[in-house]
């Protein structure tokens, strides 16, 4: 049996509500302290404690950050899964399970079953009672520990980044997985291929979740004003940008705080107080994902006629409706590009990593207040919720873009102000902030017809040129919207695979699985909608292109179509969405049977 | 036209000014285009007045409003101040968003009953609760004009439409419903009762939180029928004034006559002062458990109780619960908001290993 | 000068609640009432009193419905818009105004200019001050009557149809026509071309407006539960079926009612009612416009997913926003299409005529039930809110379909239900209504995930059969949806015309206009979507479409070439959205200009 | 299986029934889902005796619930009952249409203090405003536990989160605004006091009408903590009972014994009896007025007030005031519902010329 070395899947199957997410998190940074990248996916349920969760971390020297399917190592501490947890995993295996379970009956001869007697060594690791439902997963750690071959410093910082000052407990904790470890020692013969080793690949390297990046990007946004109401998940974006703002907004001397965080009653609320403070001239955002968006529609459209800045991140989860609340899916982009009756449309930022969280976070104040227009982020559950490596993020070094406002003394100088007059010929008008001192600042905001002085208008031809000039502004403004990023295979390629979003990282690998198989695509990774020329351009140089996302009804291919109708044709859809990360094989399988008629991969 | 005078006029008395200096001429807004007798030109015309009187500088004011027939109006007042007209029931997110961005902007509102009590009552109950800096006016008229009179829940149980229908449902009372959910400053009044509206209105501009007037505002091609309980007839009929009101403006001299025992003398957040010439009653608007009691009994009695029902200055605002800075968070820019590249450093390095 | 006979299209400028309304009717039911087919378009603003609008009557022998853009004869009765009326105004039309205004220099002597006395003539009818104001309108009745030659009798008709048994008032208002008859008769000299002459082409028809024709299909469609929200335009969908509840399902025996009619606090309530009702086994609707429709984004896609029936009539109007409330667009059909998060896609019902209002309107109920989701039917302002000529309509021949409900008895029979189950293959599942008293009936309705049995599930496979099945319910159920209607050009054409909605009637004299130059496209009116079958083929036998429609971004175009990519090159749009009544000029010049790079047709 | 008998087994003493010949299994639900230990298990359990008790029958009980771990709860008891569980906020409306599309079902709704002070503000008041027949009850516990706590408009104010953060917002009180919405039937309980709650809600099955009973319930992960005022500890220490409760089911004798003075006996809809026990005061829930003024007054004092607060049987419910036929609507077919062609014509004629 070779040693496959720094390339390994381990599942642990546990129970939500019982503490096993340090447990995984140690696990996890462990590793990472190795220098080995590490990718982490969190599959939780939505309540609060008592169901199945199932975390997982791949370790890999290439530094995929894909979900991977078949997982190498499963650790059984949910009584509840552990005939499916066993029945999905593939020969050859790692089960991981607690003897006290008498699981006898359903262990398969073709895994690698290790018994670990937990009781008996939480009951080692500590006398508390209280303790121990939660010290049980150190056990796990520690089993693993030796397994793999853990770094035992690694280990230890792991420990203290987790527990940090209270001493007591790291100690706890890295007794028991010292419990685990020197049990498995003694007790495990080691059967499988698994290994762990040194590597060098994560000294530059952060551990963050992409909601944690979406605040700081807010944060360093110039954001001052959130409003927001909970939802899974979205929450830990306005949690996090709270706590932020906590610690670098707030006067300690004066007590004053600068920033505004408001928890609102809904969604809708949420929306009229950031569209209240971007009128008032604030940088202002708020958070939500699905049911909040359906909310948010008919101030999305005021916000779009009337021209009002604002900002709102939207972490997807599976809808419609309710839908899955802890599974990933990018359904809600038709929706929300097209969110409100009449004709409206709205940018979207389609983030696909840590550092696109946090820049797109900056950059969507930027075109809010710049296009003067409700401006959309579209995280993902599988982004926001997950933690993912990725280098640190750059300090800004630009001012903010603050778009076009009159000020008193601007105002000055002009001899007249319209509100929604287009006087640089961009679509994009001035406007002025309440209580500015200059007596052709004040004008009447209304979401009715109105005409280029902001005045009342049923006139036809005032709104067909309002209309009009907005549809300009939006074309204009377009060269502010990140552009796709390409991919190039080396020789010229007729296949162009289309992606966006949390997508990248499955596709990158699955690039490389191609490459393997002797194909290889050129690829095009959309960043915004509107779509830019250069996807146009990309469709146009190929003969076919597979559009993958993670929804039922293609709906960035149904975009793109509406977009571009001459080159229509020559989209293809390839579409997973029942809720699980999304990973390479069922990529490549998917393209591979459409593109050849037969199934290369097994998914 | 060149400065020159070419032709001696007659001297023009100067216009008379507010204490800040502007005309009522200042406060003007655009021409109605509501029907002729409505109640809500007359309350433009009452928020012009009490705006000069309490020499709100229209630049420091921001207008806000839903949709409806009244929500219409701040168009007709203050046309040198901002203004947002925004959706239907949602005006006081809004308002609360632009408020807080700049704590510096006098509040005042005007919304329907419909645009209130059936599509906003989540927001307004929400925007009492935060206590939101803000004059919020109801022009209640127990229908939905601008949609052609239905009735609104604001209407009277029993009361009936032009073509008949009666309403079943008892009313929605939003003064009843704002000191049940502690607002400070609730008040009820008539359109057509100028001397006790403009002193409301100071009052309320005078106020720090959100200060509810809840105006009875007839409509009169809707809603002005005999069988309306928010027609002029009934109201006049029904009003029961709690007291006779005065207002001092904090900038001048109290030089009312305090007839000890007849008047309650109200403080206002600003120094400004309510002088309420009690009637027949021994009301003290202070006492928020009286203030219910006596909102519920005239209920009962089909009585409109008019005037300053309760004032509690003492809650604090929502910009003082979020305990702003001095320059509005608006204003800030990146000198004031950027996190330093050390700490940001120092952000980066916790999330390392 | 040649008499222009049967071919007239008046307009009289008015402030609106000034009455003008009756003496409107009137003259144009009496023009209906000589035989001649009549189209009458009100523009009227968003307020209640006091500004201007517009009321046009076409009087054309051929039955042309739609807007002509070209007035021959105006009657000024607003004098803040005499100017613009008369500037906008074609060499050889007639002016009605009032010697009264004092007008000389802004009348024209291109124009044919007929001056009345109207404060002189109002005070020979009518002595009461408070009604000489709603009187004056009378006389341009009665001058109109002298100069096109209007039947007496069948004036005497229209009045009595309008103040119905007020004798008093009928006397009032006969009188006052009379008098301005007399009065033209004697003093004017008939300058222009127009004539009316008694015709045989409206005995059988009916005036009606679109929203009434709706309220009669829910009526018929036997629609049991009513919840609004009062919007313009589509309040008076909710006030005529409230009518007809009274009328027809009033129990004068016992009090009781046969319906519930409730006027919601929004439209987010209102549709929740109606979905609670649904659930519970009404026929139940609301209707709406734009803005309700953006409120009820997050509970339509509950309904979708939890496949609960419901009908939402949208009588649009001009978005985005309020924009503006009382002009005609076709401007929601992206955002209703796709309305909600996550994949949602809703059928959409598309009428054109007051038939297809009534039909539709009973045939959406059919549909909700049949295929257990939220069905639209988009009406439009236009034909809601106009009175229209039409053949009575059809007396139903059918029973409603009820689509697949299991009662007690049924439950007898099976051997097990499962809510979501898709027992016939069809993708339609079966459900059973609360109070069914069958042990097998009660269920959980959620719009979480949840697998056949309807029980809550995070289970990937349970979310994607879920999703599959629905998608599959829709390609099923669109036999059941109205088919497109084509119309085939004599000789075998390689242009195509789409179009849907009101678009019809400007489309069918477009039609004509176009034969007289030689130009002869098919054309092809949608009447649903999902797209049939039909309107594939009808793309893909022509060189090119245009879809001609009254948005500004090409909302139908975009669903085409979403739904069929492969025929999106083919798809031109034509676009109108400045809110005025669209017309056939305005399409023939449109359809000209792009097709031979010439205008031909003034526009 | 077959049914012969094979082998004699000891017979089974025959399960315990209630009126209409159900055992309490009847009444039972799915596994909860929802953390051991909190309030809303409890509750859950007491709607079950409840039901029981009352002998409701579950084919005629529609279940009603918004989202949150409260409105999660309906999956655990009556499963042979329907259900919704309906979107955020929004269940009022939802359960109306219901109701009213078919009145003969007996709604009960179940709710979360987010679900219905926040989001579902505007629906809770317009659905006390219709009085719906229902029993409603707000599983209160302060805050939003299924997107882990944050405080909920109902948290009082000064009371503190896990980590720190300090409510500065005045409490929204359900059942203040429900009294002075006029609601016929108020009350409000603690998940931990069964034998309070079970006859209210009994109690609330008998009464015609919206029946809102607000249920104080700790959320033992993210409200139970020392600073909250929803947890166990802060409820046991603050009950204020205004009555002891007994139910008697309008199938029973009253057998109770009367001391008169003592007691007050509130006659139900279906003619059960709520049999209260006065404690230390002389409280007569049937005054409106009182009863505001008691929950005013114990709210200043942090008394949280339980049982029976306010009761008014005579105000018409929602299908009275529809004058609803005995078929439900939602039951009509052709026959009851399509006009005539006679009539149908009648109608043409009248849109000629
Ligand atoms: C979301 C939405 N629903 C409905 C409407 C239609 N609408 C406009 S004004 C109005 C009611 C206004 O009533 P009220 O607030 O009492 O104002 P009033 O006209 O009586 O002064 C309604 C329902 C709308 N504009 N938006
Ligand atoms: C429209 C919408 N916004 C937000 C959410 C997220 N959400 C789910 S439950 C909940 C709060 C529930 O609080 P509460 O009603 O008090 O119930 P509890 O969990 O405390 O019992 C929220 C905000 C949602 N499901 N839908
Ligand atoms: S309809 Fe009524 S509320 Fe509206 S402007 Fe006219 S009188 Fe006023
Ligand atoms: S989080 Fe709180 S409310 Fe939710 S189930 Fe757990 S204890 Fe109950
Ligand atoms: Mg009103
Ligand atoms: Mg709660």
């Amino acid at each position: 049996m070779n040693p496959q070395i720094n390339d390994v899947n381990i599942q642990i199957a546990t129970v939500n509500g019982t503490g096993s997410q340090s447990a995984n998190l140690i696990l996890m940074r462990s590793i990472f302290n190795m220098g080995i990248p590490v990718a982490a996916k969190n599959l939780f349920p939505s309540n609060i404690a008592g169901l199945p969760t199932w975390y997982t971390i791949r370790a890999h020297h290439k530094g995929y950050q894909a979900s991977k399917k078949e997982n190498d190592i499963v650790v059984l501490m949910n009584t509840d899964t552990v005939y499916s947890d066993i029945r999905g995993l593939r020969p050859g295996a790692v089960v991981i399970h607690d003897t006290g379970m008498k699981l006898d009956h359903a262990l398969r001869e073709d895994h690698i079953n290790y018994g670990v007697p937990f009781t008996a060594l939480v009951n080692k690791a500590t006398d508390n009672v209280k303790l121990k439902k939660k010290v049980v997963n150190m056990i796990y750690v520690g089993v693993l520990a030796h397994l793999l071959n853990l770094d035992a410093a690694a280990i230890d910082k792991a420990v203290r980044k987790q527990f940090g000052k209270k001493e007591k407990v790291v100690e706890l904790n890295a007794n028991a997985i010292e419990v685990g470890r020197a049990w498995a020692a003694e007790n495990i013969e080691k059967k499988d291929p698994f290994q762990l080793q040194t590597m060098n690949a994560t000294a530059d390297k952060i551990l963050i979740e992409g909601n944690t990046a979406s605040a700081l990007g807010a944060l360093m946004g110039g954001c001052t004003f959130l409003s927001w109401y909970p939802i899974t998940p979205s929450s830990s974006v306005c949690e996090s940008l709270i706590s932020y703002f906590e610690k670098f907004r707030h006067d300690p001397v004066t007590g004053h705080n600068r920033y505004a965080a408001i928890q609102a009653e809904d969604e809708i609320a949420a929306l009229g107080m950031v569209i209240g403070a971007g009128w008032a001239g604030a940088r202002a955002m708020t958070a939500t994902s699905g049911p909040g968006i359906s909310l948010m529609a008919e101030l999305t459209g005021y916000g779009y006629f009337t021209e009002i800045p604002a900002v709102i991140v939207n972490v997807q989860r599976m809808g419609p409706s309710t839908g899955l609340p802890t599974r990933n899916s990018q359904g809600d982009l038709l929706s929300t590009y097209y969110l409100s009756h009449g004709d409206t449309q709205h940018p979207l930022l389609l983030p696909s990593s840590m550092d696109e969280c946090y820049e797109m976070g900056q950059q969507a104040f930027d075109l809010a207040e710049q296009m003067q227009t409700p401006v959309f982020v579209m995280s993902e559950l599988d982004l926001g919720m997950n933690t993912w490596m990725t280098k640190p993020f750059k300090y800004p070094d630009q001012p903010y873009a603050r778009g076009k406002v009159l000020n008193a003394e601007a105002l000055e100088k002009v001899e007249s102000f319209g509100r929604y007059a287009d006087v640089d010929g961009d679509g994009i008008p001035y406007r002025t902030l309440p209580g500015t001192r200059n007596e052709k600042a004040p004008y009447f905001t209304r979401g009715s017809g109105h005409n280029a002085q902001a005045k009342y208008s049923e006139d036809p031809g005032d709104w067909e040129a309002g209309m009009e000039r907005i549809s300009r502004k939006f074309e204009g403004a377009q060269q502010w919207l990140p552009a796709p990023v390409l991919t190039l295979a080396e020789k010229p390629s007729e296949i162009g695979l289309i992606h966006f979003g949390s997508t990248r990282w499955p596709m990158e690998e699955a690039l490389d699985l191609f490459a393997e198989q002797g194909f290889q695509p050129d690829s095009l990774r959309i960043r915004s909608l509107p779509a830019h020329a250069e996807v146009e351009e990309f469709i146009a140089k190929h003969t076919h292109c597979y559009v993958v996302e993670q929804n039922r009804d293609g709906q960035m291919r149904s975009i793109l179509a509406a977009t571009f109708p001459d080159l229509a044709p020559r989209l293809r859809s390839i579409c997973h969405f029942n809720g699980s990360f999304l990973d390479a094989n069922t990529i490549v399988s998917a393209v591979l049977k459409l593109e050849k008629g037969s199934e290369l991969a097994h998914v | 036209m060149s400065d020159t005078v070419t032709e001696a006029k007659p001297a023009k008395p100067a216009p008379k000014t507010n204490h800040i200096g502007l005309t009522r001429e200042d406060y003007k807004g655009g021409p109605t285009t509501l029907c002729a007798g409505c109640g809500h030109n007359a309350i433009s015309n009452h928020i012009i007045q009490a705006a000069y009187d309490a020499g709100i500088d229209p630049v420091t004011l921001g207008k806000f409003s839903g949709i409806g027939c009244s929500s219409k109006t701040p168009a007709y007042f203050i046309s040198k101040a901002h203004a947002v007209n925004t959706v239907h029931g949602r005006m006081p997110s809004i308002a609360t968003g632009a408020l807080i961005a700049n704590h510096n902007l006098v509040g005042l509102a005007v919304s329907g009953d419909g645009d209130t009590a059936s599509i906003g009552m989540g927001q307004f109950v929400h925007l009492i609760r935060r206590n939101v800096d803000m004059v919020y006016i109801i022009e209640n008229n127990g229908v939905y004009g601008l949609t052609k009179g239905q009735f609104s829940a604001t209407a009277d149980i029993g009361s009936v439409l032009k073509k008949g229908v009666e309403n079943p449902f008892e009313a929605i009372d939003l003064c009843g419903l704002a000191v049940e959910l502690g607002c400070g400053f609730v008040a009820r009044s008539f359109s057509g009762d100028k001397k006790q509206l403009v002193p409301l209105i100071q009052a309320a501009f005078s106020h720090k939180g959100t200060a509810v007037i809840d105006v009875i505002s007839p409509c009169v091609t809707f809603n002005d029928h005999e069988g309306s309980t928010k027609s002029y007839d009934f109201v006049k009929d029904h009003d029961k004034p709690l007291q006779e009101i005065d207002f001092i403006p904090y900038y001048e001299e109290i030089d009312v006559d305090y007839e000890a025992g007849n008047r309650v003398d109200v403080k206002l957040h600003d120094g400004s002062h309510l002088s309420l010439k009690k009637l027949d009653n021994n009301y003290d608007p202070t006492n928020r458990v009286e203030a219910m009691r006596l909102v519920q009994e005239s209920r009962g009695e089909q009585l409109l109780l008019t005037g300053l029902i309760y004032h509690n200055p003492d809650k604090p605002s929502f910009e003082q619960v979020l305990n702003l800075p001095e320059t509005a968070i608006y204003g800030l820019g990146e000198s004031e908001l950027r996190v330093s590249e050390d700490q940001f450093k120092g952000i980066m390095a916790g999330m390392m290993g």
